[in-house]
């Protein structure tokens, strides 16, 4: 049962992440569908993809794409 | 109509790819493109991973109790999971890439819109 | 085992690693840069043929040590043939095709590091890494380790072009990422469907499942997975509809890079086709969407050519176009066609390189590249001109050299497969490949020098003159004894009909 | 009115909307009307492997092929302007281009 509410989340966090206005929200929120999938990868058996997916996409992606927002901020808006 | 978890997990992976690509076309702001490109590297991954996803199956760690064909019969299938682990990284870095660039635009342009800076 | 053939590989990532590492030693980097780009073509002719296992996981049918110690339902099965380790094969037409590789990246290398005041930098690292990569696309047997070395590829490519300083090369660079980015996963989708209906990566394995019945050669995921992977080669080589982005990374990169840019494309093309052609060939259809795909690149980059008004443009279009031909020879699929389109793709790869390089003296002469602005350059370089001139025979295939023989093998291949009209059109493209080379050659040459012209930097380096000479050299003695390179590319036309 | 002024006129019209300044020259309007003629020519001899399909398909295709010729003349100036760096272009294509492999090679290797 908890795949089916981790695979929604994932796809709504993704959708949600994208309709964000505020850039530095979406690129937080792409955290979301990142650790989703890293649970997902766990109840998939995949235990070892799991830890590098719940680092990459749920820590190091999000950061990155939040430094991003951060360094071109100024002008949007 | 009954969906098992394979089946649900392979729309998942379709419907982040489809995301993705809808959001690399259609969206203007080129961080948004580039969140959009994270999503279709994370449908393709979490694709491959279900392929060697097996329902009912174990994790494929082979303990000393088991019995070798008891364990080929319900252990996943790791092949795919080890590919998984390079195309996480690969994405990750072609991402960095990506948003080095649009800070450099950015610098250059003073926006990050999509149809100012690579109109032409 | 043969240590050379990962060492094709592993030497040149290894030396990029150790560039950076000296980072601002300019001396030392340049000796050590141009030593390794020599060796680079010189291992291949060394290495013996034969396969390479990574970690050492031979079949087990090979492998009597392991084998022996399991159930016979295993060493009966297909399992006995497959093979678990990441493998590279090493035959004649690679040894061929990593040698031309090696030699166009060290004499792009060493012009590069000849015309830059400063040798250090990411420049000669990007130019290393793209060359380990193509070179483990031309030599891996396993589909996904060809995708991330086809990445690694794509990422130095981009490199290339950000190190340039030309201008606009960052929006074009960021374009050329975002259309990866869909294209590269889509093949990566590709392979994941190959690998979920036949449980491998390994390109022979898969085969052999086709071939023997463990899987359905009619399911429809396999046809899928073929489209797919059709399509990353389309981004890979830039073939319409990437052609105007793949031209648009050669006219943002330097010379020096835009030839070793292309001699990658060429090469990643060669790479992917034969793949495609090894599993895929049982589908007709597969062939002719190779034709179509061709001839679509030769149309629409011949024509697109003959409108720009930048010479690096212009050539990266012509290379486009060029790259048809390959995939006619490849679509034609007969063992002589696809003889002839390999042979083709080591010509073009040597042409293009040379006439990047001969045009780039322009560049360095004059800072400018466009045609309008230019003119009147026989004056200042009557000898470098008959050099550029002769490149540009070489591209239309005009007797003595190269492109002639494999342009006449190509012709007489689609004449035995009965479809003359793709002779025809090779041979009308091929006029206007010559016309727009003429074009090219008139308002930079022979056009009086407009006044505001000005020369900034008179002496060509040594080096540029010396690539373009052996480049010309290679150009002539593959006119005059085409067999040297075709003997070697017949045994994997051989195999692959 | 001759072809070339035709080409002439139309590519002065295409400028005039995208707004480029550069002049028309003798080389570019001869090289564009070589340009026509190429692609004219070898899609219709292209067209003509079709009979490897079906002979009246391709003298079918081959007659809308001329009278699609005819009718839109300087094809060269629409194609270039198809073609230009923009990205969004780039985009389009690359999908459509997507789509239509996926397609053909599903449908295509159903029915062959």
């Amino acid at each position: 049962m908890i795949e089916y509410i981790l695979m929604i989340t994932a796809v709504f966090g993704a959708v949600l992440a994208l309709i964000q206005r505020d850039l530095l929200k979406a690129a937080i929120l792409t955290g979301i569908p990142g650790a989703s999938l890293a649970f997902l990868y766990q109840y998939l058996l995949a235990p070892d993809v799991a830890l590098t997916q719940a680092i990459v996409g749920s820590a190091i992606l999000p950061v990155f794409f939040a430094l991003a927002v951060y360094k071109t901020r100024r002008a949007e808006d | 109509m009954v969906v098992d978890t394979q089946l649900a997990s392979f729309f998942t992976a379709g419907a982040l790819i489809v995301i993705g690509i809808f959001a690399a076309l259609f969206l203007d702001n080129l961080i948004k493109k580039v969140i959009g490109l994270a999503f279709i590297g994370d449908g393709v991954n979490l694709f491959i991973i279900t392929i060697g996803y097996k329902p009912g199956g174990i994790v494929y760690i082979f303990l000393p109790d088991m019995t070798v064909s008891w364990f080929a019969q319900n252990a996943s299938y790791p092949l795919p999971f080890a590919l998984v682990l390079t195309s996480i990284v690969i994405g990750a870095s072609t991402l960095a890439v990506m948003l080095g660039l649009i800070i450099i635009l950015h610098k250059k342009h003073g926006t990050i819109s999509a149809s100012k800076i690579l109109g032409e | 085992m043969n240590p050379l053939i990962p060492l094709m590989v592993i030497l040149p990532i290894a030396c990029a690693l150790l560039l950076n590492l000296l980072h601002k030693k300019d001396r030392t980097v340049k000796v050590l840069a141009i030593v390794v780009a020599l060796v680079l073509p010189i291992i291949p002719l060394l290495a013996s043929y034969g396969l390479h296992f990574f970690g050492g996981y031979y079949p087990l049918s090979e492998n009597s040590a392991i084998a022996g110690g399991l159930p016979s339902y295993i060493t009966n099965s297909a399992l006995n043939v497959f093979h678990p380790a990441i493998t590279y094969s090493f035959e004649s037409a690679q040894k061929i095709m990593i040698f031309i590789l090696g030699l166009i990246a060290f004499l792009a290398i060493f012009t590069s590091l000849n015309e830059t005041k400063r040798p250090s930098g990411v420049y000669a690292f990007l130019m290393f890494m793209g060359t380990a990569s193509v070179t483990a696309i031309l030599l891996s047997d396993d589909i996904f380790n060809l995708y991330v070395f086809f990445e690694i590829a794509a990422i130095s490519q981009v490199g290339i072009v950000i190190a340039s300083g030309v201008k606009k090369n960052y929006e074009t660079a960021l374009k050329y990422m975002i259309l990866g980015n869909i294209a590269a996963p889509m093949l990566l989708l590709g392979v994941a469907f190959l690998l979920g209906v036949t449980g491998n990566v390994n390109i022979t394995d898969i085969i052999y499942s086709i071939k023997n019945g463990i899987v359905s050669p009619q399911n429809p995921v396999l046809l899928m997975a073929c489209g797919l992977i059709v399509f990353g080669w389309l981004y890979g080589s830039g073939l319409p509809p990437f052609h105007t982005i793949k031209s648009a990374l050669y006219s943002k990169a330097l010379p020096h890079g835009a030839a070793l840019l292309q001699a990658f494309s060429v090469f990643t093309f060669v790479g992917l086709g034969i793949i495609i052609i090894r599993i895929f060939s049982y589908l007709p259809f597969s062939k002719i969407v190779i034709i179509v795909i061709s001839l679509l690149a030769m149309i629409l980059g011949v024509t697109m050519a003959l409108m720009q008004n930048d010479i690096k443009r212009i050539i990266g279009y012509l290379a486009v176009g060029e790259l048809g031909y390959i995939g006619l020879g490849l679509g034609i699929g007969t063992a002589f066609g696809i003889t002839a389109g390999l042979f083709q793709a080591l010509n073009e790869a040597i042409i293009t390189a040379f006439l990047f390089l001969g045009f780039g003296t322009v560049l360095y002469i004059t800072k400018k590249s466009d045609t309008r602005k230019l003119g009147g350059m026989m004056i200042e370089t009557p000898k470098l001109a008959l050099v550029v001139l002769l490149a540009g025979f070489a591209m239309a295939g005009v007797p003595p050299l190269n492109a002639f023989q494999s342009k006449l093998m190509l012709i007489q291949a689609s004449i035995q497969a009965e479809v003359p009209e793709l002779g025809i059109i090779m041979i009308l493209i091929s006029i206007v490949t010559f016309m727009t080379f003429m074009r090219a050659f008139y308002t930079i040459y022979m056009r009086p020098k407009p006044p505001e012209l000005q020369i900034t930097n008179k002496n060509i380096p040594k080096a540029t003159i010396i690539s373009l000479l052996v480049l010309l050299a290679i150009c002539i003695i593959l006119g005059l004894y085409p067999k040297i390179a075709t003997n070697y590319l017949q045994v994997l036309a051989n195999s692959l009909v | 009115m001759g072809i070339y002024d035709i080409i002439l006129k139309r590519i002065k019209e295409i400028q005039s909307k995208t707004k480029e300044d550069e002049p028309v020259t003798n080389i570019s309007t001869s090289s564009m009307l070589a340009a026509e003629i190429t692609l004219i020519s070898s899609l219709i001899v292209a067209s003509i492997m079709l009979r490897f399909i079906n002979k009246a398909l391709m003298m079918v295709a081959v007659l809308i092929l001329i009278l699609i010729a005819v009718i839109a003349m300087p094809i060269m100036p629409k194609l270039r302007k198809e073609q230009s760096d923009s990205f969004s272009n780039m985009l389009f294509y690359m999908i459509l281009a997507l789509g239509i492999i996926i397609t053909l090679f599903y449908w295509g290797s159903v029915n062959v």
